[in-house]
Protein backbone atom coordinates (compact mmCIF):
# COMPACT_ATOMS: atom_id res chain seq x y z
CA UNK A 1 0.00 0.00 0.00
CA UNK A 2 1.23 3.24 -0.59
CA UNK A 3 1.17 6.47 2.26
CA UNK A 4 2.60 9.90 2.25
CA UNK A 5 4.72 11.32 4.73
CA UNK A 6 4.69 15.01 5.81
CA UNK A 7 7.54 16.77 7.45
CA UNK A 8 7.81 20.26 9.14
CA UNK A 9 10.01 22.39 10.74
CA UNK A 10 12.84 20.91 12.10
CA UNK A 11 11.80 17.27 10.10
CA UNK A 12 11.69 19.05 6.99
CA UNK A 13 14.61 20.58 7.54
CA UNK A 14 16.41 17.22 8.19
CA UNK A 15 14.82 15.26 5.44
CA UNK A 16 14.83 18.06 2.81
CA UNK A 17 11.62 16.76 1.93
CA UNK A 18 8.35 18.43 3.31
CA UNK A 19 6.71 15.43 1.34
CA UNK A 20 7.07 11.85 -0.26
CA UNK A 21 5.40 9.07 -0.78
CA UNK A 22 6.08 5.79 0.73
CA UNK A 23 5.38 2.05 0.05
CA UNK A 24 4.72 0.41 2.71
CA UNK A 25 3.47 -3.41 3.50
CA UNK A 26 -0.31 -4.15 3.78
CA UNK A 27 -1.45 -3.91 7.26
CA UNK A 28 2.11 -1.81 8.32
CA UNK A 29 1.70 -0.25 11.45
CA UNK A 30 2.74 3.42 12.29
CA UNK A 31 6.50 2.15 14.09
CA UNK A 32 6.90 0.30 10.99
CA UNK A 33 6.70 3.20 8.49
CA UNK A 34 9.19 4.92 11.21
CA UNK A 35 11.53 2.43 10.91
CA UNK A 36 11.46 2.43 7.53
CA UNK A 37 12.11 6.68 7.25
CA UNK A 38 14.80 6.08 9.58
CA UNK A 39 16.98 3.37 7.36
CA UNK A 40 15.80 5.07 4.47
CA UNK A 41 16.90 8.52 5.34
CA UNK A 42 19.32 8.39 8.30
CA UNK A 43 18.86 12.28 8.89
CA UNK A 44 15.90 11.37 9.92
CA UNK A 45 16.69 9.66 12.84
CA UNK A 46 18.57 12.80 14.16
CA UNK A 47 14.70 13.87 14.87
CA UNK A 48 14.38 12.86 18.63
CA UNK A 49 11.17 13.98 19.37
CA UNK A 50 7.74 14.07 17.57
CA UNK A 51 4.36 12.70 17.42
CA UNK A 52 2.65 10.91 14.24
CA UNK A 53 -0.55 12.01 12.90
CA UNK A 54 -2.05 9.71 10.82
CA UNK A 55 -5.23 11.29 8.75
CA UNK A 56 -4.64 14.95 10.47
CA UNK A 57 -5.13 13.04 14.27
CA UNK A 58 -2.68 12.07 16.52
CA UNK A 59 -1.86 8.49 16.50
CA UNK A 60 0.16 5.51 18.33
CA UNK A 61 2.91 3.66 17.20
CA UNK A 62 1.35 0.70 16.93
CA UNK A 63 -1.75 2.34 14.93
CA UNK A 64 -2.38 0.59 12.10
CA UNK A 65 -1.82 2.46 8.36
CA UNK A 66 -4.46 1.82 5.12
CA UNK A 67 -3.36 2.64 1.62
CA UNK A 68 -4.11 6.26 0.91
CA UNK A 69 -3.18 7.66 4.62
CA UNK A 70 -1.41 11.14 5.21
CA UNK A 71 1.01 10.57 7.49
CA UNK A 72 2.33 13.17 9.52
CA UNK A 73 5.58 14.04 11.47
CA UNK A 74 4.81 16.67 14.12
CA UNK A 75 8.15 18.15 16.10
CA UNK A 76 6.97 19.87 19.00
CA UNK A 77 4.73 22.47 18.46
CA UNK A 78 5.44 25.79 19.41
CA UNK A 79 2.65 28.30 17.94
CA UNK A 80 0.64 30.71 19.71
CA UNK B 1 -14.08 31.58 11.74
CA UNK B 2 -10.67 29.88 12.29
CA UNK B 3 -7.82 30.81 9.70
CA UNK B 4 -4.31 30.03 9.49
CA UNK B 5 -2.84 32.98 7.19
CA UNK B 6 -0.22 34.37 5.50
CA UNK B 7 -1.41 37.61 5.81
CA UNK B 8 -1.48 40.73 8.54
CA UNK B 9 -3.80 40.06 11.34
CA UNK B 10 -6.42 42.63 11.62
CA UNK B 11 -7.80 42.44 15.60
CA UNK B 12 -10.68 44.21 14.54
CA UNK B 13 -12.06 41.60 12.15
CA UNK B 14 -11.54 38.84 14.42
CA UNK B 15 -13.59 40.46 17.21
CA UNK B 16 -15.93 41.13 14.61
CA UNK B 17 -16.40 37.56 14.35
CA UNK B 18 -16.94 36.80 17.25
CA UNK B 19 -19.40 38.88 18.93
CA UNK B 20 -22.90 38.94 17.43
CA UNK B 21 -24.93 41.95 18.62
CA UNK B 22 -26.08 41.80 22.38
CA UNK B 23 -22.93 39.30 23.21
CA UNK B 24 -22.06 40.58 26.73
CA UNK B 25 -18.81 39.94 27.55
CA UNK B 26 -15.77 39.40 24.75
CA UNK B 27 -12.45 38.18 25.72
CA UNK B 28 -9.36 38.82 23.38
CA UNK B 29 -5.74 37.99 23.37
CA UNK B 30 -3.42 39.25 21.10
CA UNK B 31 0.47 37.15 20.82
CA UNK B 32 2.55 39.23 19.64
CA UNK B 33 6.40 38.77 18.51
CA UNK B 34 8.90 39.98 20.95
CA UNK B 35 12.48 41.43 20.45
CA UNK B 36 13.58 38.67 23.77
CA UNK B 37 13.55 35.32 24.10
CA UNK B 38 15.09 33.01 26.81
CA UNK B 39 17.34 35.95 27.28
CA UNK B 40 18.82 36.65 23.69
CA UNK B 41 17.83 39.07 21.04
CA UNK B 42 16.08 37.86 18.26
CA UNK B 43 16.11 39.61 14.66
CA UNK B 44 12.18 37.78 13.77
CA UNK B 45 10.44 34.59 13.44
CA UNK B 46 9.37 32.40 10.82
CA UNK B 47 6.31 30.29 11.80
CA UNK B 48 5.14 26.90 9.61
CA UNK B 49 2.16 25.12 10.07
CA UNK B 50 0.12 22.02 9.32
CA UNK B 51 -2.72 24.16 7.67
CA UNK B 52 -5.39 21.71 7.10
CA UNK B 53 -4.50 19.54 10.66
CA UNK B 54 -3.94 23.10 12.20
CA UNK B 55 -7.33 24.46 12.01
CA UNK B 56 -9.15 20.95 12.57
CA UNK B 57 -7.46 21.17 15.72
CA UNK B 58 -8.19 24.46 16.26
CA UNK B 59 -11.94 23.40 15.79
CA UNK B 60 -11.86 20.32 18.52
CA UNK B 61 -10.43 23.11 21.16
CA UNK B 62 -13.31 26.11 20.38
CA UNK B 63 -15.69 22.89 20.10
CA UNK B 64 -14.59 22.14 23.87
CA UNK B 65 -14.42 25.77 25.20
CA UNK B 66 -17.95 25.68 23.58
CA UNK B 67 -19.01 23.35 25.98
CA UNK B 68 -17.46 24.16 29.09
CA UNK B 69 -17.72 28.07 29.12
CA UNK B 70 -21.11 28.34 27.30
CA UNK B 71 -19.09 30.64 24.68
CA UNK B 72 -21.73 32.23 22.24
CA UNK B 73 -19.25 32.52 19.60
CA UNK B 74 -15.02 31.91 19.31
CA UNK B 75 -12.68 32.95 16.94
CA UNK B 76 -9.36 32.37 15.79
CA UNK B 77 -6.69 33.74 13.69
CA UNK B 78 -2.61 32.34 13.96
CA UNK B 79 -0.25 33.63 10.97
CA UNK B 80 2.29 32.15 8.94
CA UNK B 81 5.62 33.17 7.34
CA UNK B 82 8.10 35.51 8.53
CA UNK B 83 7.56 37.67 11.14
CA UNK B 84 9.13 41.04 12.64
CA UNK B 85 9.38 42.11 15.98
CA UNK B 86 5.79 43.73 17.43
CA UNK B 87 3.87 41.64 14.52
CA UNK B 88 0.89 40.15 15.57
CA UNK B 89 1.03 36.09 15.57
CA UNK B 90 -1.94 34.95 16.67
CA UNK B 91 -5.31 36.44 17.69
CA UNK B 92 -8.08 35.07 19.88
CA UNK B 93 -11.30 36.11 20.55
CA UNK B 94 -14.56 34.81 22.32
CA UNK B 95 -18.32 36.06 23.27
CA UNK B 96 -20.02 34.62 26.38
CA UNK B 97 -23.04 35.76 28.23
CA UNK B 98 -20.94 36.56 31.68
CA UNK B 99 -17.41 37.42 31.91
CA UNK B 100 -15.63 34.77 33.55
CA UNK B 101 -16.54 32.18 31.19
CA UNK B 102 -14.81 34.83 28.07
CA UNK B 103 -11.26 35.16 30.38
CA UNK B 104 -11.67 31.30 31.30
CA UNK B 105 -12.78 30.36 27.68
CA UNK B 106 -10.21 32.60 26.01
CA UNK B 107 -7.01 31.60 28.34
CA UNK B 108 -8.31 27.96 27.89
CA UNK B 109 -7.94 27.99 23.78
CA UNK B 110 -4.24 29.54 23.59
CA UNK B 111 -2.78 26.97 25.80
CA UNK B 112 -4.06 24.10 24.78
CA UNK B 113 -3.20 26.03 21.34
CA UNK B 114 0.61 25.94 22.21
CA UNK B 115 0.23 22.70 23.53
CA UNK B 116 -1.27 20.42 20.48
CA UNK B 117 -1.74 22.44 16.94
CA UNK B 118 0.94 21.46 14.98
CA UNK B 119 2.34 25.24 14.08
CA UNK B 120 5.85 26.16 15.01
CA UNK B 121 8.33 28.61 15.16
CA UNK B 122 11.69 29.54 14.22
CA UNK B 123 13.86 32.30 16.08
CA UNK B 124 16.13 33.82 14.47
CA UNK B 125 18.52 35.48 16.69
CA UNK B 126 22.17 37.09 16.04
CA UNK B 127 23.60 33.55 16.94
CA UNK B 128 21.65 31.35 14.44
CA UNK B 129 18.31 29.82 13.89
CA UNK B 130 16.54 28.15 16.05
CA UNK B 131 13.35 25.74 16.25
CA UNK B 132 11.43 26.35 19.08
CA UNK B 133 10.96 23.35 21.56
CA UNK B 134 8.91 24.73 24.71
CA UNK B 135 8.38 21.65 25.66
CA UNK B 136 11.91 20.02 26.57
CA UNK C 1 -4.61 55.65 28.61
CA UNK C 2 -7.56 56.33 30.90
CA UNK C 3 -11.15 57.27 29.41
CA UNK C 4 -14.58 58.11 30.44
CA UNK C 5 -15.87 59.40 26.80
CA UNK C 6 -19.30 59.80 25.41
CA UNK C 7 -18.47 59.12 22.00
CA UNK C 8 -17.95 55.63 20.86
CA UNK C 9 -14.93 53.10 21.34
CA UNK C 10 -12.75 51.87 18.75
CA UNK C 11 -11.05 49.08 20.24
CA UNK C 12 -8.09 49.49 18.38
CA UNK C 13 -7.68 52.68 19.62
CA UNK C 14 -7.51 51.48 23.71
CA UNK C 15 -5.45 48.49 22.26
CA UNK C 16 -2.62 50.40 20.75
CA UNK C 17 -2.87 52.66 23.40
CA UNK C 18 -1.69 49.39 25.66
CA UNK C 19 0.64 47.58 23.46
CA UNK C 20 4.00 49.07 22.73
CA UNK C 21 6.29 47.08 19.84
CA UNK C 22 7.14 43.99 21.51
CA UNK C 23 4.62 44.24 23.90
CA UNK C 24 4.26 39.94 24.23
CA UNK C 25 0.67 39.19 25.29
CA UNK C 26 -2.53 41.38 25.39
CA UNK C 27 -5.45 40.56 27.01
CA UNK C 28 -8.53 42.34 26.10
CA UNK C 29 -12.41 42.80 27.82
CA UNK C 30 -14.59 44.16 25.98
CA UNK C 31 -18.54 44.93 27.91
CA UNK C 32 -21.33 45.20 25.08
CA UNK C 33 -24.93 46.13 26.10
CA UNK C 34 -27.19 42.95 26.26
CA UNK C 35 -30.78 43.09 24.87
CA UNK C 36 -31.86 40.71 28.42
CA UNK C 37 -30.74 41.78 32.07
CA UNK C 38 -32.21 39.47 35.07
CA UNK C 39 -34.81 38.24 32.92
CA UNK C 40 -36.61 40.96 31.16
CA UNK C 41 -36.10 41.97 27.96
CA UNK C 42 -33.96 46.34 27.40
CA UNK C 43 -34.36 48.93 25.46
CA UNK C 44 -31.46 50.80 26.24
CA UNK C 45 -28.66 51.61 28.47
CA UNK C 46 -28.24 55.17 29.77
CA UNK C 47 -24.81 55.35 32.10
CA UNK C 48 -23.73 57.95 34.05
CA UNK C 49 -20.37 59.19 35.78
CA UNK C 50 -18.74 61.03 38.25
CA UNK C 51 -15.88 61.52 35.77
CA UNK C 52 -13.23 63.07 37.39
CA UNK C 53 -12.68 59.98 40.39
CA UNK C 54 -14.04 57.36 38.00
CA UNK C 55 -10.69 58.34 36.63
CA UNK C 56 -8.79 58.53 39.26
CA UNK C 57 -10.42 55.35 40.54
CA UNK C 58 -9.27 53.38 37.33
CA UNK C 59 -5.69 54.67 37.51
CA UNK C 60 -5.33 53.73 40.85
CA UNK C 61 -6.86 49.99 39.62
CA UNK C 62 -4.36 50.40 37.12
CA UNK C 63 -1.17 50.84 38.89
CA UNK C 64 -2.10 47.77 41.64
CA UNK C 65 -2.17 45.69 38.49
CA UNK C 66 0.90 47.03 37.02
CA UNK C 67 2.51 45.78 40.54
CA UNK C 68 0.86 42.58 41.12
CA UNK C 69 1.42 41.43 37.71
CA UNK C 70 3.60 43.02 35.28
CA UNK C 71 1.87 44.44 33.09
CA UNK C 72 4.14 46.48 30.83
CA UNK C 73 1.03 49.17 29.94
CA UNK C 74 -2.63 49.53 30.42
CA UNK C 75 -5.66 51.39 28.79
CA UNK C 76 -9.02 51.92 29.73
CA UNK C 77 -12.06 53.12 27.84
CA UNK C 78 -15.52 53.33 29.41
CA UNK C 79 -18.44 55.21 27.60
CA UNK C 80 -21.19 57.24 29.32
CA UNK C 81 -24.52 58.83 27.64
CA UNK C 82 -27.52 56.51 25.96
CA UNK C 83 -26.37 53.72 24.56
CA UNK C 84 -28.25 51.37 22.29
CA UNK C 85 -28.46 47.35 22.06
CA UNK C 86 -25.03 45.43 20.90
CA UNK C 87 -22.31 48.96 22.10
CA UNK C 88 -19.69 48.89 23.29
CA UNK C 89 -19.51 49.92 27.14
CA UNK C 90 -16.15 49.50 28.14
CA UNK C 91 -12.79 48.51 26.64
CA UNK C 92 -9.95 47.40 28.66
CA UNK C 93 -6.30 46.38 27.63
CA UNK C 94 -3.33 45.28 28.78
CA UNK C 95 -0.21 44.08 27.49
CA UNK C 96 2.45 41.73 29.60
CA UNK C 97 5.74 39.86 28.68
CA UNK C 98 3.99 36.66 29.54
CA UNK C 99 -0.05 35.56 28.80
CA UNK C 100 -1.05 34.51 32.25
CA UNK C 101 -0.45 37.59 34.16
CA UNK C 102 -2.37 39.15 30.97
CA UNK C 103 -5.85 37.80 31.70
CA UNK C 104 -5.25 37.84 35.35
CA UNK C 105 -4.44 42.00 35.22
CA UNK C 106 -7.73 42.41 32.77
CA UNK C 107 -9.52 40.47 34.94
CA UNK C 108 -9.04 42.12 37.84
CA UNK C 109 -9.09 45.66 36.52
CA UNK C 110 -12.78 44.42 35.19
CA UNK C 111 -13.96 42.94 38.50
CA UNK C 112 -12.73 46.10 40.34
CA UNK C 113 -13.80 49.04 37.94
CA UNK C 114 -17.45 46.68 38.58
CA UNK C 115 -17.03 47.35 42.72
CA UNK C 116 -15.61 50.62 43.44
CA UNK C 117 -15.48 53.12 39.89
CA UNK C 118 -18.46 55.52 40.29
CA UNK C 119 -20.55 55.32 37.10
CA UNK C 120 -23.94 53.93 36.79
CA UNK C 121 -26.35 52.46 34.57
CA UNK C 122 -29.73 52.75 34.30
CA UNK C 123 -31.74 50.21 32.26
CA UNK C 124 -34.34 51.22 29.61
CA UNK C 125 -37.03 48.25 29.58
CA UNK C 126 -40.52 47.57 28.80
CA UNK C 127 -41.43 48.70 32.43
CA UNK C 128 -39.90 51.33 33.03
CA UNK C 129 -36.46 52.66 34.05
CA UNK C 130 -33.85 51.13 36.73
CA UNK C 131 -30.78 52.38 38.36
CA UNK C 132 -28.86 48.74 38.08
CA UNK C 133 -27.87 47.76 41.99
CA UNK C 134 -25.69 44.43 41.09
CA UNK C 135 -24.74 44.84 45.12
CA UNK C 136 -28.38 44.81 46.49
CA UNK D 1 -17.48 76.70 56.27
CA UNK D 2 -18.85 75.57 52.73
CA UNK D 3 -18.78 72.53 51.02
CA UNK D 4 -19.70 71.63 47.17
CA UNK D 5 -21.88 68.00 47.21
CA UNK D 6 -22.45 66.12 44.22
CA UNK D 7 -25.11 64.05 43.43
CA UNK D 8 -25.36 61.18 40.45
CA UNK D 9 -27.64 58.52 39.49
CA UNK D 10 -30.31 57.78 42.03
CA UNK D 11 -29.26 60.47 44.19
CA UNK D 12 -29.34 63.21 41.73
CA UNK D 13 -33.23 62.13 40.39
CA UNK D 14 -34.63 61.82 43.92
CA UNK D 15 -32.67 65.50 44.91
CA UNK D 16 -33.48 66.76 41.50
CA UNK D 17 -30.01 68.34 41.94
CA UNK D 18 -26.51 67.48 40.42
CA UNK D 19 -24.84 69.82 42.81
CA UNK D 20 -25.58 72.52 45.52
CA UNK D 21 -23.52 74.08 47.88
CA UNK D 22 -24.08 73.81 51.53
CA UNK D 23 -22.95 75.61 54.45
CA UNK D 24 -21.36 73.64 57.54
CA UNK D 25 -20.70 74.40 60.95
CA UNK D 26 -16.66 74.24 61.27
CA UNK D 27 -14.88 70.92 61.38
CA UNK D 28 -18.42 69.68 60.67
CA UNK D 29 -17.93 65.45 59.67
CA UNK D 30 -19.42 63.77 57.01
CA UNK D 31 -22.33 62.34 59.19
CA UNK D 32 -23.27 65.89 60.33
CA UNK D 33 -23.74 66.91 56.12
CA UNK D 34 -25.84 63.41 55.37
CA UNK D 35 -28.39 64.40 58.84
CA UNK D 36 -28.24 68.14 57.10
CA UNK D 37 -28.89 66.54 53.62
CA UNK D 38 -31.79 64.49 54.98
CA UNK D 39 -33.77 67.06 56.73
CA UNK D 40 -33.42 69.74 54.09
CA UNK D 41 -34.26 67.52 51.44
CA UNK D 42 -36.88 64.93 52.68
CA UNK D 43 -36.46 62.70 49.16
CA UNK D 44 -32.86 62.37 49.38
CA UNK D 45 -33.82 60.13 53.04
CA UNK D 46 -35.47 57.85 50.09
CA UNK D 47 -31.87 57.51 49.13
CA UNK D 48 -31.35 53.78 50.99
CA UNK D 49 -27.48 52.47 49.99
CA UNK D 50 -24.74 55.15 49.23
CA UNK D 51 -21.03 55.88 50.14
CA UNK D 52 -19.66 58.95 50.21
CA UNK D 53 -16.77 60.41 48.69
CA UNK D 54 -14.26 63.55 50.07
CA UNK D 55 -12.36 64.97 47.01
CA UNK D 56 -12.76 61.60 45.39
CA UNK D 57 -11.75 59.97 47.64
CA UNK D 58 -14.73 57.01 49.60
CA UNK D 59 -14.44 58.57 53.35
CA UNK D 60 -16.27 57.52 56.57
CA UNK D 61 -18.79 58.77 58.24
CA UNK D 62 -16.90 60.30 60.61
CA UNK D 63 -14.03 61.78 58.62
CA UNK D 64 -14.42 65.79 59.07
CA UNK D 65 -15.02 68.03 56.58
CA UNK D 66 -12.96 71.39 55.39
CA UNK D 67 -13.91 74.28 53.84
CA UNK D 68 -13.97 73.97 50.07
CA UNK D 69 -14.13 69.95 49.96
CA UNK D 70 -16.37 68.45 47.32
CA UNK D 71 -18.59 65.94 48.89
CA UNK D 72 -19.59 63.34 46.59
CA UNK D 73 -23.18 60.74 47.61
CA UNK D 74 -22.13 57.37 45.90
CA UNK D 75 -24.95 55.54 45.21
CA UNK D 76 -24.01 51.57 44.54
CA UNK D 77 -22.03 51.40 41.48
CA UNK D 78 -23.13 49.81 38.21
CA UNK D 79 -20.16 50.27 35.99
CA UNK D 80 -18.52 47.76 33.29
Amino acid sequence: MNVTVKFFALGRELTGRSEMALELPEAATVQALIDQLKSAHPRFARLKSYLVAVNMEYADLGAPLHDGDEVAIIPPVSGG
Amino acid sequence: MIEITAEKIEVQKVIDAACAPECGAVAVFIGTVRNFSRGKPIYRLEYEAYPEMAAKKIQEIVEEAKKKWEVRKAAVSHRVGRLEIGEIAVVIAVSTPHRQNAFQACQFIIDRLKEIVPIWKKEIAVDGETWVDDHA
